[in-house]
């Protein structure tokens, strides 16, 4: 067994996540780094959009923002935010990856701001794509740190929904049936979302991490079902591909 | 019945007024738009207008006029924030911008949030109204088709609309819920291109963001091109026109138009003059000596890249090509 | 002063209603032949939209459809359908220059059928674009054929609305404030429409033709105001652009 | 109050249904779709569809896919009648057609009216619902970005909105009397192309009617091209990327595949071949015996290009350059 970082770790997981031969909205950051992980090892068919209107490029190094020229590089296709969002909005993306400052028990997720809005503790960038991502796509994948605060009950402001406040609410919200929050990966586990309740599931905790350090650092009372397991290793070659993609650790140095 | 958010909006117009401001304003001839930065901040870019930029916040952007107007000290500007980045930070830091409409803003992506956007929110400097990167681009789209709203699937269900101006609708047919998000028509736009010829018409290379509705949904519109050229090559391919020239009131050459920020096919980030930008950001007294520089004491935006000098402008060319 | 043919007169009083520097929409036939003599004449800025896309052509030849690849030739840019109405939509073309089977005294136009809908004595084509040029367009220039069936009290089929009934009937259907039909060209007069009553109007008759000739071939009572004037005549100078438009007489030799 | 027109809704969609077919039917990943026109058609289309063409009536139309459609006997479509002109005519000459969603059909332009197309309708062969070319446009428009319906301002105060199936409404800002279009997703597209790969990726150079959102629209697309390239064509230019890949379900190479109509930049219309036609249309008989000779007793598009000849084919490239 290879060394490895939390980030790293979280990458792997994330990036298992994926299905070949789907399609994934992805954001700045991890979420980038897991798809292109993802599309080197298990799913080499995964097809790629890019909020600014990348579809299906070939990421030839790390790119700074979503909307930069390597995000573009060898597209099938330059289309622009319309362009991404009408083809999320018509049912043709399958995962969203999104990250968030907080993460809430029903997967809404805050990326706006701390405090009240008009008088902000801390300005956060706001919703960017992330709102139209995660309403739009039939499944969205979240990348949080796993501490009291960022996990809270609720957060301090719906940035993007995940299943509002439990069962239903989102069809009556208006948001399109049978989409939402479908995992969430932290640096502690990868949790999901119980059916009929819509509220944060685990599923499996890293290795290396207990399940009480999981309930100690969460803000909510997480669903623990009975068959608990442990989140697979990077393996060898994963990590050699993380670390071709970025190879200056910029993403998982961190 | 319908829902309503308590944001501000910032723009307002409806579809007879977007109509007649075309037929009254809008040049259809083919005329040469030639010009300077400065003269083209002088004639249409006044305090108090709200102000649309193309590009991505950080890519193909048009700093020769966000430069032009910090250093004519233009104030009190509203702003599309659909991912603005260092084009807005730059505007905040000569403090020429009162309110946004925020969909990402005050932030440079995977290198962090922005101390100096930051301050202006935090202190009320700077008012914010929420929206998404979509929903704004939906919002221009509606302008450029001559709409009044256009209806959408996103927002709902989230305090990103309750901060926002949106409304909800049902839908005519189906009975089912709808954002519906009120077209907005900035009063200018400035937006970096490929190439432009002396008319207007213009060529965007890679992703479009959303530049091609933004030129058709804006009032006044003012272009930066990495190069003029004849208004043959767009007449002997017409499909690969990305803007018309009857949308565009002044064209600019400006070759590396857009540094710091990214051109596609031309130049990479200037991540180091990026960092010194945003290091100057902790603290105002070192913005206000950034931006004496390189705003204040230069000329113009060749003056600028002077001090850049070359051999870095060639290095990011090489860095773009991934050579 | 040259021989001419009706139609000839038709296509140079036609051009004469088109501002240099303005856009025009223009339908297949007549309305083209009408707004290239424009262009060869005293509007050479004068900019065309063809609906199926092409901004600002340079013609070559006397095109079939206004879709075909004369209409789009060394043209400044090429959309569609959707991109040139909703560059009328928002108020960017100022005349559109249509055709009608029929053309009442409010200026409505039928080109969808004769006789009931379902059980059509004669079906033609349908709006296509009249419509949305009508609807859109500041002015709306219509060129028909003079005689009382053609130009009836009431169309049998509002295909594309002038003033549908009368005064602010255009307002209060939710058409765009300001717009409506300005000028109606036919072998044997010019008219316009009453600002108050929305109703046709003799601008002028054509040469050779006498006012009663007007009268008697048409189906309505027409406005007459004191100052009616003649047409002018062709130049020679727009007779020869004119047979260099459409040497083989296509549509001027009918 | 809203007021609505008397015409069938000829093709019926709800949001969430566009979005769960294209969920549970498009395919996502880069597979090779080449295959001819006569596995494509009986694959993808079956009698009672409601069909959609590319192209402008008798401008870049996917003649191989109409013509496979009439010799397979395809029954009872509904077809989308933007600027149908002899596509549609063909298709209603094959007795494939029972019911059209007019905006201008029926008829050749600058050529006059076709006796087959009217004789259809006048008889009550083909049903008529009326729509206009941007309402289609807008229709599709609204199906491609998942919308159940776009607001305008056409068809308002017109016996065109009383036989269509469009509605009004208010704008939910100013009050404001609109038309709403309902969305429409053809159960199948055929659309020809200048260049294809083998994915599906297109472009169109010329006009593009509405080919791009019509691809997005739809259930199923079948593209017709003049040549396939390597993917590499558009990789490295994806700007010039008219329809992206997943669109498509199957591509089709078809040189001359616009044939007796025009292809812009490649041939242009086959004037002796198009009087041909519409003089044989004057009469059933005779339009039998054209089918019968042009199509029904030739294998595929490449034998019917035969009976044209490689003389007249040439000719109407050098017609199309002005030579």
């Amino acid at each position: 067994m290879s060394e490895y970082t939390p980030v790293e770790l979280m990458a792997t997981v994330a990036s298992h996540q994926l299905e070949d031969g789907r399609t994934v909205g992805v954001g700045t950051g991890l979420p980038m780094i897991a798809a292109l992980l993802a599309q080197k090892t298990h799913a080499p068919n995964l097809i790629i959009l890019f909020e600014a209107g990348s579809m299906a490029p070939e990421v030839p190094t790390l790119p700074i923002s979503v909307g930069d020229s390597r995000c573009s590089h060898r597209a099938v296709a330059a289309t622009g935010l319309a362009g991404i969002m009408e083809t999320g909005q018509r049912g043709m993306i399958d995962y969203a990856f999104l990250g968030g400052a907080e993460v809430d028990m029903y997967g809404n997720i805050n990326s706006t701001v701390i405090g009240d809005h008009d008088h902000p503790k801390t300005r956060l960038p706001g919703s960017g794509g992330a709102n139209d991502f995660g309403s739009l796509s039939w499944r969205t994948i979240i990348i949080a740190r796993h501490e009291k605060d960022k996990l809270p009950e609720r957060v301090n402001f719906i940035t993007t929904p995940g299943y509002i406040d439990g069962s239903g609410a989102r069809e009556r919200a208006g948001l399109p049936r049978g989409t939402g929050p479908y995992r969430v990966i932290t640096n502690l586990a990868l949790m999901g979302f119980d059916k009929e309740t819509c509220r944060m599931k685990l599923i499996s905790v890293h290795p290396g991490v207990t399940l009480q350090q999981v309930i100690d650092n969460t803000g909510f009372e997480l669903l623990i079902p009975d068959d608990v397991g442990t989140s697979a290793l990077p393996t060898k070659e994963e990590l050699e591909r993380l670390r071709e993609i970025d190879p200056a650790g910029i993403i998982i140095g961190r | 019945m319908s829902e309503q958010g308590i944001g501000e909006l910032l723009s307002t117009v409806t579809a007879d007024e977007i109509r007649e401001w075309n037929r009254d304003h809008k040049q259809r001839g083919l005329v040469d738009k030639v010009t300077s930065p400065k003269e083209a901040v002088q004639k249409y870019i006044k305090d108090g207008m709200y102000l649309a930029i193309g590009g991505f916040g950080h890519i193909r952007i048009s700093m020769p006029l966000i430069y032009e107007m910090v250093r004519q000290r233009i104030g009190r500007l509203r702003v599309s924030g659909h991912t603005a980045v260092h084009d807005l930070d730059v505007l905040i830091a000569g403090d020429c911008v009162d309110a946004v409409d925020v969909a990402y803003s005050f932030a440079y992506e995977t290198r962090g949030l922005s101390k100096n956007g930051r301050r202006a929110v935090e202190s009320g400097r700077v008012k914010c109204v929420e929206w998404t990167n979509a929903a704004l681009s939906w919002r221009i789209k509606a302008a450029a088709m001559g709409l009044p709203f256009l209806p959408a699937r996103n927002m709902l269900g989230s305090d990103t609309f309750k901060y926002s101006a949106a409304r909800t609708i049902e839908c005519p047919f189906t009975g089912q819920k709808l954002v519906a998000l009120p077209a907005l028509m900035p009063d200018v736009s400035i937006i970096h291109v490929h190439y432009a010829d002396r008319f207007g018409n213009c060529l965007v290379r890679g992703t479009l963001v959303k530049d091609d509705d933004l030129a058709k949904a804006s009032k006044r519109v003012l272009v930066t091109a990495e190069r003029i050229v004849p208004d043959s090559f767009f007449r002997d391919a017409p499909e690969r026109t990305t803007i018309p020239y009857f949308c565009v009131d002044a064209v600019i050459e400006a070759p590396f138009g857009s540094h710091p920020g990214n051109m596609p096919y031309e130049y990479y980030f200037d991540e180091e003059h990026i960092r010194e930008y945003m290091k100057a950001g902790r603290d105002e007294e070192q913005l206000k000596a950034y931006l004496e520089k390189y705003v204040y004491s230069v000329d113009d935006f060749e003056a600028y890249l002077d001090l850049i000098g070359m051999r870095k402008l060639n290095s990011l060319r090489r860095l773009e090509e991934l050579r």
